[in-house]
């Protein structure tokens, strides 16, 4: 199942779902984003620390992309379930923002398939982090780490 | 007629959140589309050429600049993801 | 924490524990191992599937196992809180096993720790399944492809 | 007084769980314990000899075969593990 909504979700359900759906799975993996409350390295020290950020996406396409993600997973893995849940909106430090749980019946293609949707859906699903210190807001910008992230997928099976 | 839609930071740098436009005859690719829109509107709307701070998606799929378009497509312009 | 024993676990516990301890994580990779019910190869569509096994462990080396797998996982990675459950004794079909879960700062860490951690404790603590079908039993082999696992951690720092 | 463990199917195969030992003056490493086991009891004992099968620990942590005892540890041999 893929969601993406403004409401907080609850892990439990996510992985008691996970475990109903998928006949005989030998292991789940699960992953949690969370919002970091985080000073900007120029701000360190006197700035105020990012209390929130809102979450902007392009609703239609956001469903598309994550869809398009969980089927490559799922051709390169032995995937018996799966869940997506991507929060849009305004969120604080703390929150919970990201949910991606495999179902599989060897713990090494869980493992493979969540952190494969995970750095796909950091790169090539359209979501856009804005946060908030104090008074000023900014766009965040995309690291090259998440990006280096999913390209290492492209090598390997 | 092209929906063109821009997000995020884009979509606030440019003060623009969607358009209807219809096609240019010399306008056939991703690519064309945006040095059309950069030339014809100057400004802050050159970073449009350049692929590394923007990115296309066309029909709701990410798309390369050399994607053809026929002139009924649903364009997004938008900086580089930050999800998750 | 590290536990084994022979009660079931609760994961909303475990991650709630998790997202209480780590302070401005974020994120949390969590698995969970199940018991799948199978049928062993040379059984296949006559003799019964295998319904239940028991777990045998060697008490006060286990813990002192599974600690120093955490602790060299807390030296590769940013882990930033983590908990390791495992139970011992009779354990059913579709039962869980094994719950692993590594809060960090940065994702890939989360993920890397936490299958790290399963990757060791699968081969080098000490754990023993037995499997029961029908009216017989007989000890699980251990298998090449966990070995393989955790040998490939070696390489990568 | 060494004390020694057997798990799993190698406790069921020899028929021992645990005992209590001294060592004998020629045997100073876990090799040596495990030789002297496999010929002064002869038949499934000789398991003990390969490492492929049989592994050690000293006082609760994997050794290697050259692992010298002093003659006062808690040692187990056991099956290759399977837990997870």
């Amino acid at each position: 199942m893929i969601s993406v909504r403004s409401a907080d979700f609850d892990v439990a359900q996510l992985y008691a779902a996970l475990r109903e759906e998928a006949d005989n799975a030998g292991g789940i993996a699960c992953f949690t984003g969370l919002v970091r409350e985080f000073y900007e390295p120029e701000h360190r020290g006197s700035e105020p620390a990012v209390k929130s950020l809102f979450l902007e996406h392009y609703p239609g396409m956001t469903e598309k992309a994550l869809a398009d993600i969980v089927a490559e997973a799922e051709q390169r893995w032995d995937v018996l379930a799966s869940q997506v849940v991507h929060r849009v909106g305004e969120l604080h430090a703390g929150d919970q923002i990201v949910f991606v749980g495999v179902a599989s019946t060897h713990r090494g293609d869980a493992f493979a398939a969540a952190e494969f949707i995970m750095d796909y859906l950091k790169t090539r699903a359209p979501f856009w982090k804005k946060q908030q210190a104090g008074d000023t807001s900014e766009w965040i910008e995309s690291r090259a780490s998440d990006e280096q992230a999913r390209a290492r997928w492209e090598k390997t099976t | 007629m092209v929906k063109i839609q821009y997000f995020a930071s884009l979509r606030e740098t440019l003060g623009a959140q969607n358009e209807e436009l219809a096609l240019p005859e010399q306008v056939g690719s991703v690519e064309q589309l945006a040095r059309h829109l950069s030339q014809s509107r100057a400004g802050e709307w050159a970073v449009l050429e350049d692929p590394s701070r923007v990115l296309v998606a066309v029909n709701q799929t990410i798309v390369e600049r050399s994607h053809p378009l026929q002139g009924s497509e649903e364009i997004a312009f938008f900086p580089p993801m930050t999800g998750g």
